[in-house]
C-alpha cells in the first residue's frame, strides 16, 4: 500500500468555547483532486488553513508523507495556498509575486528566472511579466495566483475558493484548465469551495463538512447519488425529502410511513422497522402526471413554479402535507406535460429511486 | 575728558583688584572646564553677567532658570543630591530651603560683609541659629508702579488711589499672597505688615476684598510686564522698579511710586545647594557677585534692574553708569534710597509670623474666587 | 467628487466658515512673524522701524544653539522611539489576538488625560528616584510617552487598511515572519510611520512643561521660551515662533508629499478585480 | 491547550513578545511608575516645605472639604465643556467645506495647514494672541475703527475661548473633516433620490453617519481645554479660576503637591468618566 500523501488524524480546532472544527480523520492520497464543501461556516478553510499551517490545531495530527508536521511553521512548510481573493502583493509586479516564493526560498538567480519564465508562459501571462498585479484582468490574475504557487512545485496545492472572485463564464473556463493542469502535473489539489458545480466537476472525491465535522466522503457519484444524511442531500440539492417511520406492511411491502402516505422502498434489508428516518429522492427520477395510476410512490400535488435552467426545468411542487418536491424534467417533457401553475399533478417515483438516509449511522447506533 | 581718564584709571584699578582676587584658583585654568551649576531667576546667567568669572575661573555656569519659588523648590527636593550648587532664592524661600535642609553652611568669613551697608550685614532671612545661609545679592522696593498717564505720581502717593472709580477694572495684581496681603497689610497702618494678630489679619483680608471689583487679572512675572506695558491695567500693588524699571528702559510711560502708607522690600539671596560638589567654586561664584563687578551687573540686569548692598559696588556704578546709580537712587553723597527705609518706610516682604504660609495661600486663593 | 451634490446652505457660507477658521488659526503666527521684525520690545501697532535684531540676538545667543542643539536630539530620539514603540504596539494589535489587547490600548490613551504640570512633577519626582533625572535622556523617555499614542494611533489606523491575508500569503510561500513583515507590511505602512515620525517630532519639539521639570538643566527651545514668556519678556519669542513655525510647515508639507504619494500609488494599484 | 512542541511555541512567544512587550513596558516603567507615585504622593505629607513619604488623609481631605472645590471643578468643567462645544460648532462649516466642497487632492493640503500650526510652538501662538486682544491691540483697535468700544479683549472668555481654539482647532478639524469625508455618498444620493431635502440630507444622514469623528471632536476639544492653563494664565488673566489654575495655586501654599495630587486625580477621574461616555455615545449603533 502507498504512503498516504496527506493524513489528518482527530484534528480539532476550536476557538474559545466555539468549536469550528471537529474530529477531523482524512488522508489525501498523491495525485489526487481532492474537493472539501460545505455551507459558509462549516470548518472547511479552517480545515484548509491547519494543512497549510496558518492555524494551529487544538488537538490531533498532520501528516505529510508519514511525517508530522505539526510543529513545521508555514514557511517551512511547501504547502502553497491559493487564496480567495488572490492576495497578490500590491507593491510587486507579476514576476516579482511569481518569484517570491523562490527568493525565499533562496533559490539561485539564473533558476529562478528560468523557472519563473517557463510558469508565466505556461498559464500564458509571460506578457504581462512586468505589469503591476493591480492593472490585470480577474482570469490573469487568477493565474498569476497559481503560477505564485506552482513554481514552488508543491507535493500539494491547497485552494480556497479561488474562482469565487470570477464570473460564471471565466469560472467555467478556470475550472477546465485547473482540472488539465492538476491532470498533467499530477499534483494533489485540495480544494475549498462551497459551490457543487466546481466540486463535483473537477474533484476526484469530496468532503461534505458541516459544523466541523466530516458528513460525507466519496465520490461526486457516491455523493449525488447516496447522501448519506439529510444535510448532505439538502445542501447537494435537486432532492426531494421525506420523513416517516419504517414500517412493514401486511402485504409484506416495506415502506416509510410518512405524511404523504406510505412510500415504498427497494431495499429494506439493512434497517429496522420501527425506526424513523428520511427517504431522499432525485429530482430527475420524479415523474410528474396531470393523472394519476402512473408509479409505485405516488402523491398528488400542486404544481408551485417552474425554474428553467438550460435544457432542464425544475418543478416545485408542494404536496397537500406541505412536503416540497423537486422535479427536473426535459424540456420537451413540460410541454407535452402542459400544466400551470396552482394545476394538481401527481409526482411519483420506482421505490428503487428512494434512497433511505442515515442508515449507517442508525445501524452503528443500534 | 579728565573725568574719563579718572574713570578709566579707577576701572582699571578695580579691574586689577578683581583680577588679583580671582587669580588665586588660576592653577584650575590648566584642568579642563569646570562646571557650576546654579537654579536662578531670569537673567542672572546672562553672558555679561557671569562672563568674567567663567572666565577667570576656567568654568562654564549651567543655570536652570525658574518662575516662582514654589517650582524652585520643587525643582531642588526631586533632584538628585548635588544637582544643583548655588542658589538665588527670594529671602522669603531661603528660610524654606533652610528649614527643609536644602542649603549649606556659610563661613562669615568668606565673605566681605564689612563692605556691606550696615542694614544689610547681618540681613535677618539669612541668618538661623546663628549660622548664616545666604548672601544677600539684590534688592528693590515695591509700592504702587502706575501707568502715569492713568496716575499721577502724586496721586499714587497714597494706595488709596486704586480704589477711585477710574480705575475700576484697571488694577492688576501680582499672581502673589505676600506682597499683596503685605500691601494691604501697610494700607491698615500695621506697623509690621506680616506680623499680624488675628483681627488684624482679619481686617487684612476685609480690606482686600474692597479692592476686588477694581482688579482686572492676576499676573506672573512676564504677564506684569505685558499688562502694565499696554496699558491693560493702569496700577498694580506691591510691584516695584524691576519691572516698571524695564518697561522705562523700553520707553513706556511709567512708574513705581512708594506711597505714604511706606513700601516693601524683595530681597534676592545667594545660596549653596546642600550636597553641592562644587563647594569651593560655589563660594567664589558669590564672591564674585558681591564684587564691584558683579555688583554692578546685577544692578543693571537686563531682565530686571535692582540695589545692590555694596558700598563698592555702589561706588563702581556711579563711576560707569551714572545715569542709572542716579535713575535707582543709588548716590554715594547725598540722599539715597537707602533713606526710605532708615526713615521706616520700608518694611521687609516676609513670611507670615502669626499665621501659616498655607492659611495666607487659602486666603488668596479665596480672594481671587471672589 | 459628488458635484451634483445639493448643500444645506449655498458654497459661500461654508467657505466663510473655511476662512474664519484660517484666519483664527494663522492670525497668532502672522502677528510673531510681524512683530518679530519690529525693533521694540514690547509689541504694540505703532511699530517703530522694523529690523533683523531680535533674530541677530537668537542667532548669537550660545545657549539658544545648545538649547536647539538639545531640541533637535530630543526630537529626533524621541521620534524614533516613539515610532517603533508605537509601531510594534499598533503591528502587535493588528496581528495578534491576546488577552489584554485593550489594556494596552486603554494605557496608551490614558496619557493625554492627565494634567502635565503634574504628570511633570510625578515624572520628575519618579525619575530622580530610578537615576533618571536632569538628563536629555530623562527628556526623551518622558516625551516617548507623550508621543507614542499618536504614532500607535496613525500606524494602527494604516494596517488596517493592509488585507490580513498578504502577510499570511508571503509566509506561506516561504517567507519567514521577519521576511513578511519587512517585504509586506513595512513597505503598506511607510507612509504612515513615516508621519507618525513627523508627528512624534513636532510633538516633542513643542512641549515646555515636562521638559523644564524633568530636564534640568539641559535647555531645550520651548524652555527658553517659557522662561522668556514668563521672566524677561521680549520678541525673541517671536523670533522663535516664526522660525518653529517655517521648519513645521515644512515638515508638514514633507509628510503631505509622502501621504499624497503613497495615497496615488495606492490608488492605482487598487483596481477591483 | 495546543498540539505545538515547546520549543515551537517558546519561539512563537519570543516573535509575538517582541512587538506586544516594547510599549506596555515602557509605560508600565515610565508612565504607570509616575502615576502610581502620583497616587502615593497624595496620601504623603509636608514637613518644613518638605515633601515627606507618607500615610496620610489630610491632603484628601484639604481638597475634598475646600468650599469652592466644587464651584471650581464646575466651572472648569462647564467652561472647557462649552469652548469644546463651540469650537466644534466653529469648525463645522470649515471641515463641512473640506469634506464635500474641495477636491480630496485640495483636502490634504488644507488638513496639512490646519494642522501646522497645532505643532508651532502654542505658547508663541498664546503671546501672539495676548498682542492681539489686549490694550491697544489689533482686535480692539479694529472694533474702535467701527465705533465700538475699543476695550481689551482680555481677561474675558472670548480670550479664554480664542485661547481654547488656538489649541484644538487643528484636531477637531481633522476629525470632523475625516468623519464627513467617510460618510457613504451613496447613502446621501438615495436620500436625495427618495426626495429628501438637502437640510434633510444633512440632518439625517449626514450628522449620523458622521457622529463618532463629530463627537471624538468634541472630546478632544474637552480633554485639551479642560488641563489647559497657559491661555487661562495668560488670556484670561487668572480670573477664571478653573482646576489646573487652583492646582498651581494650591502648591503655593508651601509644596503643597500632595493637595495638587488629589486635584489632579480628581481631575483625570472626570476626564476618564467623560471619556468613556462620550466613546460609548459615539459608537453606540441604533437599535439595541
Amino acid at each position: 500500500m502507498t504512503q498516504p500523501l496527506l493524513e489528518l488524524h482527530n484534528l480539532n480546532k476550536s476557538y474559545g468555547t466555539f468549536e469550528a472544527v471537529k474530529d477531523i480523520d482524512l488522508t489525501v492520497d498523491t495525485g489526487e483532486f481532492l474537493a472539501i464543501m460545505g455551507p459558509s461556516g462549516c470548518g472547511k478553510t479552517t480545515t484548509l488553513r491547519m494543512m497549510a499551517g496558518l492555524e494551529e490545531p487544538t488537538r490531533g495530527d498532520i501528516r505529510l508523507e508519514g511525517q508530522q508536521i505539526n510543529d513545521l511553521p508555514v514557511w517551512q512548510r511547501e504547502t502553497p495556498l491559493v487564496w480567495q481573493n488572490l492576495a497578490l502583493f500590491p507593491y510587486m509586479t507579476v514576476r516579482e509575486n511569481v518569484e517570491f516564493g523562490l527568493r525565499m526560498k533562496k533559490v539561485p538567480g539564473p533558476e529562478r528566472q528560468q523557472r519563473c519564465a517557463e510558469w508565466l508562459e505556461r498559464l500564458g501571462i509571460a506578457g504581462f511579466a512586468d505589469r503591476n498585479v493591480a492593472k490585470l484582468s480577474g482570469g490573469q490574475r487568477q493565474r498569476v495566483a497559481l503560477a505564485r504557487s506552482l513554481v514552488l512545485q508543491p507535493k500539494v496545492l491547497l485552494l480556497d475558493e479561488p474562482l469565487s472572485a470570477l464570473d460564471a463564464h471565466m469560472s467555467i473556463r478556470m475550472q477546465g484548465e485547473l482540472k488539465r493542469l492538476q491532470r498533467e502535473l499530477g499534483i494533489t489539489f485540495v480544494y475549498v469551495t462551497h459551490s457543487h458545480s466546481e466540486a463535483f466537476s473537477l474533484a476526484d472525491r469530496v468532503v461534505i463538512m458541516n459544523a466541523g465535522r466530516i458528513e460525507q466522503l466519496g465520490t461526486p457519484q457516491d455523493i449525488f447519488l447516496r447522501p448519506k444524511s439529510r444535510f448532505v442531500a439538502q445542501f447537494v440539492g435537486g432532492i426531494s425529502l421525506f420523513s416517516g417511520m419504517l414500517k412493514t406492511t401486511r402485504e409484506g411491502k416495506v415502506g416509510i410511513d410518512s405524511a404523504d402516505g406510505l412510500l415504498q422502498i427497494a431495499d429494506p434489508a439493512s434497517v429496522q422497522t420501527g425506526t424513523k428516518c428520511d427517504l431522499a429522492v432525485r429530482a430527475d427520477r420524479i415523474n410528474v402526471t396531470t393523472q394519476p395510476g402512473w408509479g409505485t410512490n405516488e402523491v398528488p400535488c400542486t404544481l408551485m413554479s417552474e425554474e428553467f435552467a438550460g435544457a432542464v426545468v425544475n418543478l416545485h411542487l408542494e404536496t397537500a402535507a406541505g412536503t416540497g418536491i423537486v422535479a427536473q424534467l426535459q424540456q420537451r417533457d413540460l410541454e407535452r406535460l402542459s400544466a400551470r401553475a396552482g394545476q394538481q399533478v401527481y409526482a411519483s417515483w420506482h421505490p428503487e429511486d428512494g434512497v433511505l438516509l442515515g442508515v449507517t449511522a442508525l445501524k452503528a447506533a443500534a | 575728558m579728565s573725568n574719563f581718564q579718572y574713570s578709566r584709571r579707577a576701572l582699571l584699578k578695580s579691574g586689577l583688584a578683581a583680577g588679583a582676587v580671582l587669580a588665586t584658583p588660576a592653577i584650575v585654568r590648566a584642568q579642563e572646564v569646570r562646571e557650576l551649576t546654579m537654579l536662578t531667576w531670569a537673567g542672572h546667567a546672562d553672558p555679561e553677567v557671569v562672563g568674567p568669572f567663567e572666565r577667570a575661573h576656567n568654568v562654564r555656569i549651567r543655570a536652570k532658570e525658574y518662575v516662582g519659588g514654589d517650582q524652585m523648590l520643587a525643582q531642588f527636593a526631586q533632584s538628585p543630591v548635588g544637582t544643583y550648587d548655588v542658589i538665588l532664592a527670594d529671602a522669603e524661600y531661603v528660610s524654606q530651603l533652610y528649614q527643609a535642609d536644602y542649603i549649606e553652611q556659610l563661613d562669615l568669613a568668606d565673605y566681605p560683609f564689612d563692605d556691606f551697608f550696615p542694614e544689610f550685614q547681618k540681613f535677618e532671612g539669612h541668618w538661623y541659629d546663628d549660622g548664616l545661609y545666604a548672601v544677600f545679592l539684590h534688592f528693590g522696593f515695591l509700592g504702587l508702579s502706575h501707568n502715569l498717564d492713568a496716575l499721577s505720581r502724586s496721586e499714587a502717593r497714597n494706595y488709596r488711589a486704586m480704589w477711585q472709580e477710574n480705575l475700576r477694572s484697571k488694577v492688576g495684581q501680582f499672581d502673589w499672597h505676600l506682597p499683596n496681603f503685605g500691601t494691604m497689610s501697610l494700607i491698615e497702618g500695621n506697623p509690621a505688615p506680616f506680623d499680624l494678630n488675628a483681627a488684624a489679619w482679619q481686617q487684612v483680608q476685609d480690606t482686600a476684598l474692597t479692592l476686588r471689583p477694581q482688579v482686572r487679572g492676576f499676573y506672573d512675572y512676564g504677564g506684569t510686564l505685558s499688562a502694565l506695558r499696554s496699558g491693560e491695567v493702569a496700577a498694580m500693588p506691591g510691584i516695584g522698579d524691576w519691572i516698571t524699571g524695564v518697561l522705562q528702559r523700553d520707553g513706556a510711560n511709567v512708574a513705581t511710586t512708594i506711597p505714604e502708607q511706606g513700601g516693601l522690600q524683595w530681597t534676592e539671596s545667594l545660596s549653596i545647594g546642600k550636597g553641592s560638589r562644587n563647594q569651593d567654586l560655589a563660594r567664589e561664584f558669590i564672591r564674585y557677585m558681591i564684587s564691584p563687578r558683579g555688583q554692578v551687573a546685577t544692578a543693571t540686569l537686563k531682565a530686571y534692574p535692582a540695589m545692590v548692598p555694596t558700598r563698592a559696588g555702589w561706588a563702581m556704578l556711579n563711576e560707569i553708569n551714572p545715569n542709572e546709580a542716579a535713575r535707582q537712587n543709588m548716590s554715594l553723597s547725598g540722599a539715597n534710597a537707602l533713606d526710605e527705609i532708615r526713615a521706616g518706610r520700608i518694611q521687609l516682604r516676609r513670611l507670615p509670623v502669626q499665621q501659616s504660609l498655607e492659611s495666607w495661600n487659602d486666603a488668596w486663593v479665596r480672594y481671587k474666587n471672589a | 467628487m459628488n458635484t451634483h451634490l445639493k448643500h444645506a446652505l449655498p458654497a459661500w457660507t461654508w467657505f466663510a466658515g473655511l476662512t474664519l477658521v484660517f484666519v483664527i488659526l494663522y492670525a497668532p503666527i502672522l502677528s510673531a512673524l510681524v512683530f518679530s521684525f519690529s525693533v521694540d520690545r514690547f509689541p504694540s501697532l505703532d511699530i517703530t522701524r522694523f529690523s533683523t535684531k531680535w533674530y541677530a540676538q537668537v542667532f548669537a545667543d550660545a545657549r539658544m544653539l545648545e538649547a536647539l542643539k538639545n531640541s533637535l536630539a530630543i526630537a529626533l530620539s524621541t521620534a524614533l522611539v516613539a515610532t517603533t514603540l508605537g509601531f510594534a504596539a499598533a503591528y502587535a494589535d493588528f496581528r495578534f489576538r491576546f488577552f489584554g489587547q485593550r489594556m494596552v490600548l486603554a494605557l496608551a490613551l490614558l496619557t493625554p488625560t492627565v494634567p502635565i504640570a503634574v504628570l511633570s512633577l510625578a515624572m520628575l519626582a519618579f525619575f530622580s528616584r530610578i537615576g533618571l533625572s536632569g538628563t536629555v535622556g530623562s527628556i526623551i523617555v518622558a516625551h516617548v510617552v507623550v508621543a507614542t499614542p499618536f504614532a500607535m494611533a496613525i500606524c494602527r489606523l494604516r494596517l488596517e487598511q493592509l488585507p490580513r491575508e498578504f502577510e499570511t500569503a508571503a509566509q506561506n510561500l516561504g517567507a519567514t515572519p521577519g521576511q513578511a513583515l519587512r517585504l509586506i507590511v513595512l513597505p503598506h505602512a511607510a507612509p504612515a510611520i513615516g508621519a507618525a515620525a513627523l508627528i512624534a517630532f513636532a510633538v516633542s519639539l513643542d512641549e515646555y512643561a515636562i521638559a523644564w521639570f524633568v530636564g534640568g538643566l539641559e535647555q531645550t527651545v520651548p524652555v527658553t521660551v517659557l522662561n522668556t514668556l514668563q521672566g524677561q519678556v521680549d520678541p525673541t519669542i517671536h523670533v522663535i515662533g516664526t522660525l518653529a513655525f517655517a521648519a513645521t510647515l515644512s515638515m508638514v508639507f514633507a509628510a503631505q508629499m509622502l501621504l499624497l504619494r503613497s495615497t496615488k500609488s495606492h490608488k492605482n494599484k487598487e483596481v477591483s478585480p | 491547550m495546543s498540539v505545538l512542541s515547546a520549543k515551537v511555541r517558546l519561539r512563537r512567544r519570543a516573535w509575538f513578545a517582541l512587538w506586544a512587550a516594547p510599549l506596555p513596558i515602557w509605560f508600565a516603567l515610565f508612565f504607570m511608575g509616575p502615576m502610581l507615585l502620583l497616587i502615593a504622593m497624595s496620601f504623603w505629607s509636608v514637613q518644613n516645605y518638605r515633601l515627606t513619604p507618607d500615610f496620610s488623609l489630610s491632603a484628601w481631605s484639604y481638597v475634598l472639604s475646600l468650599d469652592f472645590l466644587w464651584s471650581t471643578f464646575w466651572r472648569s468643567y462647564g467652561l472647557s465643556l462649552i469652548s469644546a462645544a463651540l469650537v466644534s460648532l466653529l469648525a463645522f462649516p470649515a471641515s463641512y467645506a473640506m469634506a464635500f466642497l474641495i477636491t480630496p487632492a485640495r483636502r490634504l493640503t488644507f488638513l496639512g495647514l490646519a494642522l501646522a500650526p497645532f505643532f508651532t510652538s502654542y505658547l508663541v501662538r498664546i503671546y501672539s494672541l495676548q498682542v492681539f486682544l489686549g490694550e491697544g491691540g489689533v482686535l480692539p483697535q479694529l472694533f474702535h475703527s467701527v465705533g465700538l468700544s475699543g476695550a481689551s479683549l482680555l481677561n474675558s472668555y472670548t480670550a479664554l475661548f480664542l485661547g481654547h481654539a488656538t489649541l484644538t482647532l487643528p484636531v477637531v478639524l481633522v476629525l470632523q473633516t475625516l468623519a464627513l469625508g467617510n460618510v457613504d455618498r451613496t447613502e446621501m444620493s438615495a436620500a436625495v433620490n427618495l426626495g429628501a431635502r438637502p437640510q434633510h440630507v444633512l440632518r439625517h444622514i449626514i450628522l449620523p453617519a458622521a457622529r463618532p469623528g463629530l463627537s471624538l471632536g468634541v472630546l478632544f476639544a474637552f480633554l485639551l481645554s479642560y488641563a489647559e492653563f497657559v491661555s487661562a494664565t495668560y488670556l484670561g488673566g487668572g480670573v477664571f479660576q478653573t482646576l489646573p489654575i487652583l492646582l498651581t495655586d494650591l502648591i503655593r501654599g508651601g509644596q503643597q503637591w500632595p493637595r495638587a495630587a488629589v486635584v489632579s486625580l480628581l481631575m483625570m477621574a472626570a476626564l476618564m468618566l467623560t471619556s468613556l461616555v462620550t466613546v460609548a455615545w459615539a459608537y453606540r449603533q441604533k437599535g439595541n
